[in-house]
């Protein structure tokens, strides 16, 4: 046991158990609020992975923005502040044999995969992510159109967001 | 070092914990509260594929990102027909959502 | 050693230092709750209510631009990194979309959902 | 390598060695000397914020003709402690039906967001946390801590002010967020990197205050916005807010948001220090000694923290839906023209002499600002016309 796998278990596990506070919480407001602390436990499993742009990326984004996004439509779309009615539907068991089948299967496939133990490659001490990052999202042989075509995307969503949300009744 | 399968173990669980929220919940924000925690499982991996494949061809990362600029799209209008609907029917439980089934 | 970790020791830290004052505050200070102290503040009335108010969907919209421009930054930053060593044609890419994007920011205020009222 | 010239490094593997002779692992002695260092630095940094509170009633006092705390201490200087002592004596009390989890967490977390952006800050060239390469982008992910924390104590509170302030104040934050991340762009073009100590390494022709005036000035209008500080302070409008988010908290959680509020004011003065005027540097003062080059820096935060403090105690408040229309409608497609002109003018001038560079990075600066306000000039005389039309009739109409 290293030190780093002590660090990864426990981000791991806090991880996991604010995922599962998230899916089963009846205030809903607590579970914008769980889930706000699995993205940071997900943002800590980034930086683990020497992926420090995705990870400051990752609370920019979801923390920053989206969360606040989720809470606000939240105060939008409530009656009273503290909803106490169920909040599972009927077939909740059946949710949990799926959820517990997916989990098993990709499980078993993880199993017969042999290239699992493969060993991360050394990063080289020059090499700078972001950069790199730079270059390819704009180099033509690379991933400019994906650049281009997120911005269409974004433009989009922004357009049908502002569109649906404000026709009247 | 950590093994990669254990990465892949984290976001298979994470994504099941997210596919079960979406599966059972009854309100819909909390059906795209799910959904985030798919999503990112899915990161999780493409990062953890950068990491152990190779480093310096950045597809991971690249994918990565633009997973988030799709999550923040699907997030936004998602969310703008969850108000939206409330706004008509004055509800945000899926079940009573049934205006189409008649 | 992962410069994380630096990082992870300062927001220990700084979580450390507020809640070793908060706990100090809560060993010194008198306890005596009664339930006209613990009632809610609104102006000397008793308050009426929850705290729940209808809420502008003005609201949503802020952050919901402010997402899509969160997003678009995320683009930029790598593009700016490295916009020193590369030719005319990364900053034209660059102002293409961000072009795109202010198009959005348009839409939103000449349908005026950017107004407050 | 001597004291004076590496002060953290000589100091750490001292220690480092004395814990090692005590029979420790190597690497947990690191992490430990690392963990009192970060201690030790934040530590002092409430130290300062304590001096910041009577700075700050220091120089309101002086703005609005009066002296100030006078009584304790020579200049009141024993006056803040005072403070202290009173805020720790003071009953805690939580309303009801408060949302006790998030209520106790909010004051942690303001506090947190604050300290944590110390971890990038390069106070001199070997004194610094982390030589993150994503530093630009780490304030603000720290920012959005920070924005959570409004959040947790608007919701927590169970009070319609505290609600209302704090949606208001987080509505103002995520708006000028976004000219604030467009001009955080600006410095990241000139220096080809994220990194703060980069930053400031590259400033050492030119700061980047004199090719970037217009992007220093929507910084740090974007900057007293995200601290809500008067003149964009509504949210805790005391007239009909009370004190806004934070109306419900007393004792020491108060005085973690009243601290956490004027350290962050100091903090991103710092900020605006570093990134567009040279940080630590100072006509090559900072080669000298670190301790020079931190008096430096301390020096040009404080003075950015001046600037904030001159503007706040100077403007009116100003009326929620005009500063949102000056954010969206105005300084947000400013900001973005500038980055747009600055990004194709540094490509077009990449190979010319620097001076030629500087001068038309600055011109191009004060012609865009000129545009924007002859612009915003003609928008508001045209609003006057409209108002100042309807007058005479209302008067008729008496």
């Amino acid at each position: 046991m290293t030190p780093e796998k002590i660090i990864f278990l426990i981000v791991a596990g806090a991880t996991l158990v604010s995922a599962l506070m998230v899916v089963t919480t009846r205030n809903i407001v607590h579970a914008a609020f769980w889930l706000i602390a699995a993205l940071f436990g997900v943002a800590a499993i980034f930086a683990i992975l020497n992926a420090g742009f995705i990870a400051v990326v990752q609370v920019v984004v979801y923390i920053g923005a989206i969360a606040i996004l989720f809470i606000f439509a939240v105060m939008l779309t409530r009656k009273d502040l503290r909803d106490t009615s169920a909040q599972q539907n009927r077939n909740w068991q059946a949710g949990a044999l799926i959820a517990a089948l997916t989990f098993g299967g990709l499980a078993a496939l993880f199993q017969s995969w042999e290239k699992l133990s493969v060993a991360a490659p050394a990063i080289p001490s020059s090499f700078d992510a972001v950069a790199e990052l730079g270059s390819q999202l704009t180099s033509p042989s690379a991933y400019v159109l994906p650049f281009e075509v997120a911005s269409v995307l974004l433009l989009a969503a922004m357009i049908g967001a502002v569109y649906i949300a404000f026709t009247r009744k | 070092m950590i093994p990669l399968s254990w990465y892949l173990f984290f976001s298979a669980a994470l994504f099941t914990i997210g596919l079960f929220g979406v599966l059972t919940r009854r309100n819909v924000i909390a059906i795209l509260l799910g959904i985030e925690l798919m999503l990112n499982a899915v990161n999780v991996n493409l990062v953890a594929f950068w990491r152990y494949g190779d480093v310096a061809a950045m597809t991971g990362q690249v994918f990565a990102i633009i997973v988030f600029a799709v999550a923040a799209a699907e997030v936004s209008a998602g969310l703008a027909l969850v108000i939206s609907v409330y706004r008509r029917s004055n509800t945000v439980v899926a079940e009573d959502l049934d205006l189409l089934k008649f | 050693m992962n410069e994380w970790l630096y990082v992870a020791l300062f927001m220990i830290v700084g979580a450390i230092i507020p809640i070793g004052a908060i706990l100090a505050g809560a060993i010194l200070s008198p306890k005596k709750p009664n339930p006209i102290k613990q009632s809610t503040y609104e102006c000397g009335i008793e308050p009426v209510g929850d705290a729940w108010v209808q809420f502008k969907v003005q609201y949503y919209i802020f952050a919901l631009v402010f997402l899509v421009f969160d997003v678009e930054a995320v683009f930029l930053f790598p593009w700016a990194v490295k916009l020193g060593q590369l030719g005319l044609y990364a900053v034209v890419e660059g102002i293409i979309f961000i072009s795109i994007l202010v198009v959005g920011l348009l839409y939103a205020w000449r349908k005026g959902m950017l107004e407050w009222s | 390598m001597d004291f004076l010239n590496d002060p953290l490094k000589v100091t750490a593997e001292w220690l480092e060695g004395i814990f090692g002779a005590w029979g420790m692992n190597a690497a947990f002695a690191h992490v430990l000397v690392v963990f009192l260092g970060v201690l030790l630095l934040l530590v002092l940094l409430m130290v300062v914020d304590i001096f910041l509170v009577w700075m700050e009633r220091k120089v309101v006092s002086r703005f609005q003709d009066r002296i100030g705390p006078n009584r304790v201490g020579p200049y009141g200087l024993i006056q803040p402690f005072a403070d202290i002592i009173k805020l720790v004596i003071k009953e805690d009390i939580t309303p009801n039906g408060a949302d006790r989890a998030l209520y106790n967490l909010a004051p942690i977390l303001s506090m947190m967001a604050v300290l944590m952006v110390w971890a990038v800050v390069p106070i001199a060239p070997v004194i610094l946390g982390t030589d993150l390469n994503v530093g630009v982008l780490f304030l603000i992910a720290a920012g959005a801590i920070g924005t959570l924390s409004i959040i947790m104590a608007g919701w927590g509170s169970n009070n319609k002010f505290a609600l209302i302030g704090g949606f208001r104040q987080v509505a103002v934050m995520v708006a000028f967020e976004v000219p604030m991340l467009t001009m955080l762009l600006i410095p990241t073009i000139f220096a080809g990197s994220m990194n703060m100590n980069a930053m400031i390494q590259a400033q050492d022709k030119i700061w980047y205050f004199v090719i970037s005036p217009l992007g220093a000035l929507i910084f740090l209008i974007a900057v007293i916005a995200e601290l809500g500080r008067a003149p964009f302070d509504l949210a805790e409008g005391e007239s009909e807010l009370v004190a806004g988010f934070n109306t419900e908290y007393s004792g020491m959680k108060f005085g973690m948001f009243y601290a956490g509020e004027l350290l962050h004011a100091m903090t991103f003065g710092g900020i605006w220090a570093i990134l567009f005027f040279g940080g630590y540097r100072f006509f090559g003062l900072e080669q000298v000694s670190p301790f020079l080059a931190a008096a430096i820096f301390l020096a040009k935060a404080l003075i950015g923290y001046w600037i904030i403090m001159w503007v706040k105690y100077t403007m009116v408040r100003i009326r929620i839906d005009q500063m949102l229309a000056f954010n969206w409608i105005f300084l947000t497609p400013l900001s973005f023209v500038l980055l747009m002109v600055t990004a194709l003018m540094n490509a077009l001038l990449r190979g010319t002499p620097s001076w030629v560079y500087g001068i038309g990075m600055f011109f191009s600066n004060v012609i865009l600002a000129w545009l924007a306000l002859e612009i915003a000039r003609s928008v508001s005389r045209k609003e006057r016309e409209k108002i100042e039309g309807a007058k005479p009739l209302a008067e008729a109409h008496h």
